[in-house]
């Protein structure tokens, strides 16, 4: 599947987009190795390739709404929310970039030894995120109450600040504020972990609805890019961890340390039962996403999960297999 | 704007009229009445003088006339329309000089006659821009709207007037007090406005300075038939300047004393014998407003 | 500056704005309904209404939001914009009197404020919680930071332009160097710094969403950032609408004193 | 105000500042050094030199940061900062002169100027995406609505103060209505003017980092969102001096431009 | 402060003196010798009276003695020590009349008598303070520091001598351009300064108004001995008050004429015979200092 990247502007052909407008997040994961090595813009010598740098996939979700990009990375929280009234946005989901692995945890301080223990604790966590969701579904898993605790919104720095000082007993979050975590405290729980219990959260791709109609060719292209730089991570993970490196900024033995804490599949792999899955049958990430609006309905935060079909029907699986 | 103000000025009509005009301030929660039943009348190229205790309402009645203030009570005409708001036709030298801090001497002279207020002015204008005579200017001066050099020839001649010519580009800020009620002075007549409304325009001069520009003002006065409301302190300056002479009382301001005079008219006002007499009248009419 | 020919009809005014306010909701309306952005981003009226009562708990069907009221919301921030712009507010002028008056202070802690003025706040966020944990204090020195600089950059520049022979009058008078600065120079300058109050109070406004990005809730900007994370922007938008009004009666207040304060603005 | 004994001693001025600075450094190393919180919240100087090098290009072992260099970052968000500020502080005055002059628009245009300038940035930052995009315009736009109501507020309180009697001199000497706002009343306005422009270039700046939340690569506000992610500190730190020095460079012009255009300032 | 304001003064020693004074501006990038070479003294409890054309340096020489400005060149010692701050045994009457805004007319005047000054004022307050007679007033008058009824006592005779009384509410700019400066006459008496500056106190006031401040400051200074600094373009206010009449030349300033009076000694001084050839004097050196 490691195809000649000369194979794609064949199949796009002069019907390929005049460019291709990707929202990127700073992730450590495939994403990152396409842009570093600018394989899209060989790939698609006919196509602008635009990279825009987001901070939330609430940010990707409204740029896509403003048709300001094509393809953009966002968290299977916001994709969930995206999906569902009153934002209905018209994307799918062609592709996991990673799945939330041990690069988000429930750190706690020495001395809590279990989840029940936290009951009367201040956990803190950056709201709207998978943290979040993580978090709760972890104190749902072990019982406690959510207003057995008290549940704090901050941003990861400020969830370091305030650990540094003693304000909080415990945080769920994510690399690299959970690595100094890490360093005086206790993980309790990871997304590895809440994964195996199928409350996986992941970090996924979406693409505006009527592009993938239109240029079904240049999404091929992209999904083989990316599975492209998989395949690198597993084959050469010094290359692959020298060009997230790069662009994060981060030495290449830290990025190297960051990538492994996620969990990346290739192709064949996203498309098994348990993620994206294959036309006709679609993958357990529909129901995850589903869970997840339910979960947020009940937080009141929607008025109501849409139907699993949703998000069943908004999984990309034709594209996938295409791509194969 | 007057509609008259483009039509020639009829020589015997009033220039000024207040028909019992009163104002009424309100300060520190009382009404404070500062004129009264004022019925005056200025006609035109006449020149009012208007002497009366500190605190009368002298300044009132000038801002009243300059569209300044609305009054409270009667009306305001000038050149047979009512006033309703300044207009360029009434040339104003404040009792504080309020020159324009940004502008220098020269730019605050040149106000009046930049090219933009052209139209506004050139009726007005034909009246009171000449400034030759006594003061050996010469020429008929252009107003807004003419050419730069005749602009610049203009407020030339107004600097010599005001004897500020050394000073041209300081900023009123670096005049001493005198200095900068001179140029206050240039800075009215610059336009050559059809009626000069002056709040002791020479009370910051010297004594002969003070003397010298009385007698430029009269020469104007003369020459071109500009209309004069001259608020002063002075009994002399009054007898010298004034075809018409009214003493107000003290608060609230009314008009206790009111003369003609034919004293301007005269070769040597200060050498007449009626200029004594006439002082005289005033300082004692000006005495009862006191007390 | 007044109008030559004052006339104060107050009833004009009122209905004037009455009627702009009703035009503005009418737009809104209009524009929400032809839908020209989806309503995610421009919620109707009515939604944010019914959000209104929902979360204010004026009917029964709301139990507020985050378990507070919109009430509860409203007044946690308003108590933090009070202190954070009184203090602010206070540390301002006290700056500005020394910028302006002592030129050595000029010199060393001009550029020190002209420097902390520019910095971001999302960008030393996390050093206040450092120092000051996530309770009230971090967002009350946020606010405080935020209302500071405005004041004391009107202050100093206001003292500079206290006229020099006010000073003089008031020496010549008897007053000590030490009597100057609340005797005359705050007086003269009052004009001033209550338009650097006006905008500082804006200013602190405005970052009260980012204020309440540490532990926010209760807090009208801890409500918006929570609802506008899940895209409830009927909340966010009542939000807004709150934090707008709220904004527009202290304003009121404010120029309320600038009035009754400095009566000789324009005519001295 | 001027001091009554004026005495200028540049160098002095000049020493004092290099002073303090050299203080202000001794004093950020020393904490530092003594680890009083971890490098993470207080990087030391000499960490923050070495990013200042390697991300400056000025160095061979550093490429810059996110493939810019510093000076790249540093210009784009300059760009922004020109480009709002230009245009906030030129709506500002426009705005602030209506609202000064124009009493039927102080009426109408004032409470909705008071309104938009409480509102959080962050709250309506997904509207400007929406309307603009994710280009330059949101972030010009953020900026613009940071910087255009303290100039509009400072103008109009200015306009207010305006001597009444300039105006009656002005239009006695012939000045149309038409001509009093700019013949008379922003040149007389012109010292709280520049000091609400000031203000608004600050809070320009502190409003860099959110505008540049979007897309915001290069741009010195997207570079230390980017490090504080990943909790590179010294970069943050890097970047907020950089942002702080141009502000400094931007104040002293306008304070040049202050003490130039209106030197009449507490003499008149 | 000068050390001997704690110390009887010395009624012969010079109150004033200047010794080669001049100053200099600086503006619109020239110089401007605005007083050069100034030889000049007061003693104590005498009157000196300075005229000259406008723009002479009649201002700048006494914002020098107030201690506002630093002389270019040469000394100015008052008491016997060099001026280097205003200080509170200088009252000033400023040319035009700085009024703070901030404070009502009783504010203005009560300004110089709150309590927290009163250490810096008593040794000087003995001698100015007394206003009592022409004007009717009585008692002798406590500073700062005095009870509240005193330092209210105080204030409304001041009123009542500038004839104030009944707008003591109002703010400055509620006033009228003569109102104003009485007031600003009436702060800087307040205190009761051992040397009074006054520029042009009486510019502003009817001719009537002017002479009964002119009786009240003669009868102040015969009572108390403060010295006087007066700058006035009224060659009769000069002859009336000063002891000492200096005549400046116009710009730049120098003494043209001096010469030491008795006449304010007089129970009548306009009745004098000496009056009229002193004014007459004084009104050549003027002439000749302006040509
Ligand atoms: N803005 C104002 N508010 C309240 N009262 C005012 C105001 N302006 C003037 N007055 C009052 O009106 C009266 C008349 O004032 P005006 O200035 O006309 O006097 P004037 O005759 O010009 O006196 P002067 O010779 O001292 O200049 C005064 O008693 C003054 O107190
Ligand atoms: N701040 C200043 N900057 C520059 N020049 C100044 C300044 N103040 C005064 N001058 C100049 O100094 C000279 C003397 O000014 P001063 O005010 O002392 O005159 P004066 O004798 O008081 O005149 P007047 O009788 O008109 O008040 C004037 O020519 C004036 O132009
Ligand atoms: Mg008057
Ligand atoms: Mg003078």
């Amino acid at each position: 599947a490691d195809d000649e990247p000369a194979a794609a502007p064949g199949a796009s052909g002069a019907a390929g987009p005049k460019q291709l407008r990707i929202g990127y997040q700073l992730i450590p994961n495939g994403d990152l190795i396409v842009k570093d090595q600018g394989w899209l813009e060989a790939a698609l010598p006919g196509t602008k390739v635009v990279w825009s740098k987001f901070d939330s996939g609430g940010d990707v979700n409204t740029a896509i709404i403003a048709g300001a990009i094509d393809i953009g990375l966002a968290g299977s929280s916001p994709v969930a929310r995206g999906l569902a009234a009153p934002l209905n946005i018209p994307y799918a989901v062609p592709w996991i970039f990673d799945v939330i692995g041990d690069n988000e945890a429930l750190v706690v301080k020495p001395g809590i030894d279990s989840v029940a223990a936290l009951a009367g604790k201040k956990v803190a966590t950056p709201f709207a995120s998978t943290s979040h969701y993580s978090l709760l579904a972890a104190l749902a898993a072990a019982g406690v109450p959510e207003s057995g605790l008290k549940i704090i919104d901050l941003e990861p720095p400020e969830i370091q600040a305030a650990w540094q000082r003693g304000d909080i007993d415990g945080a769920y979050v994510w690399t690299p504020v959970l690595a100094e975590l890490r360093k005086q405290g206790k993980v309790l729980v990871t997304s590895r972990d809440l994964a195996g219990q199928g409350k996986l959260t992941a970090d996924l791709a979406v693409v505006r609805k009527d592009f993938l109609a239109q240029y079904p060719a240049a999404v091929k292209t992209w999904l083989r890019q990316q599975d492209r730089a998989v395949k690198l991570t597993r084959s050469d993970k010094a290359a692959a961890a020298a060009s997230i490196g790069k662009q994060l900024n981060l030495s290449p033995d830290e990025a190297a340390a960051q990538l492994a804490e996620l969990v990346l599949l290739d192709l064949s792999e996203q498309a098994g039962a348990d993620y994206l899955g294959k036309p006709g049958a679609p993958g357990k990430l529909a129901e995850n996403l589903h869970s997840a609006a339910e979960f947020l309905t009940a937080q009141k935060k929607l008025t109501g999960a849409p139907d699993l079909a949703v998000y069943q029907s908004a999984l990309a699986v034709q594209a996938l297999a295409d791509a194969a | 704007m007057p509609p008259e103000l483009d039509t020639p000025v009829r020589a015997a009509a009033d220039a000024v009229a207040l028909t019992g005009v009163g104002h009424t301030y309100r300060a520190a929660g009382r009404d404070i009445i500062a004129l009264d039943g004022i019925d005056l009348s200025v006609p035109a190229g006449g020149a009012l003088a208007i002497v009366g205790p500190s605190g009368c309402g002298k300044s009132t009645l000038l801002r009243m006339v300059a569209g300044f203030l609305r009054p409270s009570a009667g009306r305001v005409l000038v050149h047979g329309a009512e006033v309703t708001a300044p207009g360029p036709d009434r040339g104003v030298v404040f009792q504080q000089p309020r020159l324009f801090p940004w502008l220098s001497v020269r730019g605050n002279i040149a106000f009046g006659l930049s090219g933009a207020f052209g139209l506004r002015n050139t009726s007005g204008g034909a009246r009171a821009s000449g400034l030759r005579g006594a003061s050996g200017l010469r020429g008929a001066f252009g107003l807004g709207g003419r050419p730069r050099a005749e602009r610049e020839a203009r407020v030339a001649e107004l600097l010599d007037l005001v004897g500020l010519a050394d000073v041209a580009r300081l900023k009123p800020y670096e005049l001493s007090g005198g200095m900068q009620q001179r140029a206050a002075i240039a800075r009215a007549l610059a336009p050559g406005p059809r009626l000069l409304l002056l709040d002791e325009p020479f009370a910051a001069l010297d004594a002969l300075t003070r003397e010298r520009l009385q007698d430029e003002l009269r020469a104007l006065w003369r020459r071109t038939g500009t209309t004069i409301l001259l608020v002063t302190h002075s009994v002399d300056e009054a007898a010298f300047l004034g075809t018409r002479i009214v003493v107000l009382s003290a608060r609230p301001g009314r008009i206790i004393h009111q003369e003609d005079s034919t004293l301007p008219y005269a070769d040597q006002p200060r050498a007449e014998a009626e200029f004594t007499a006439t002082r005289t009248r005033i300082l004692e009419a000006v005495q009862a407003a006191v007390h | 500056m007044h109008d030559p020919l004052p006339f104060r009809d107050r009833l004009r005014a009122a209905g004037l704005r009455f009627a702009a306010v009703a035009g503005a909701v009418a737009v809104w309306w209009a524009v929400a309904r032809a839908q020209i952005w989806p309503p995610v981003f421009v919620p109707s009226p009515g939604s944010v209404w019914h959000q209104f009562l929902a979360t204010s708990g004026l009917t029964g069907d709301g139990d507020g939001w985050a378990g507070y009221t919109l009430g509860e919301h409203l007044l946690a921030s308003l108590r933090r914009m009070a202190i954070g712009c009184a203090y602010g507010v206070g540390g301002g002028i006290v700056l500005g009197l020394l910028i302006g008056l002592v030129p050595v202070l000029d010199t060393v802690l001009g550029p020190v404020v002209t420097f902390v003025r520019t910095l971001p706040p999302l960008a030393y966020l996390s050093l206040l919680v450092i120092w000051f944990g996530i309770d009230e204090s971090p967002k009350v020195w946020l606010l405080l930071l935020a209302a500071l600089p405005p004041v004391a950059v009107a202050t100093a520049d206001a003292v500079r332009a206290v006229p020099a022979d006010y000073v003089y009058a008031a020496r010549s008078l008897g007053a000590g160097r030490a009597q100057i600065p609340w005797r005359i120079v705050l007086p003269a300058a009052a004009p001033e710094i209550l338009t650097g109050i006006r905008v500082a109070v804006g200013v602190a406004y405005t970052t009260v969403v980012a204020a309440e990005t540490v532990n926010g809730v209760p807090g009208i900007g801890g409500m918006i950032r929570d609802a506008q994370r899940y895209n409830q922007t009927d909340v966010v938008v009542l939000g807004i609408i709150l934090i707008g009004l709220s904004g527009l009666f202290f304003d009121a207040l404010l120029r309320y004193a600038q009035r009754r304060l400095t009566p000789w603005r324009g005519r001295a």
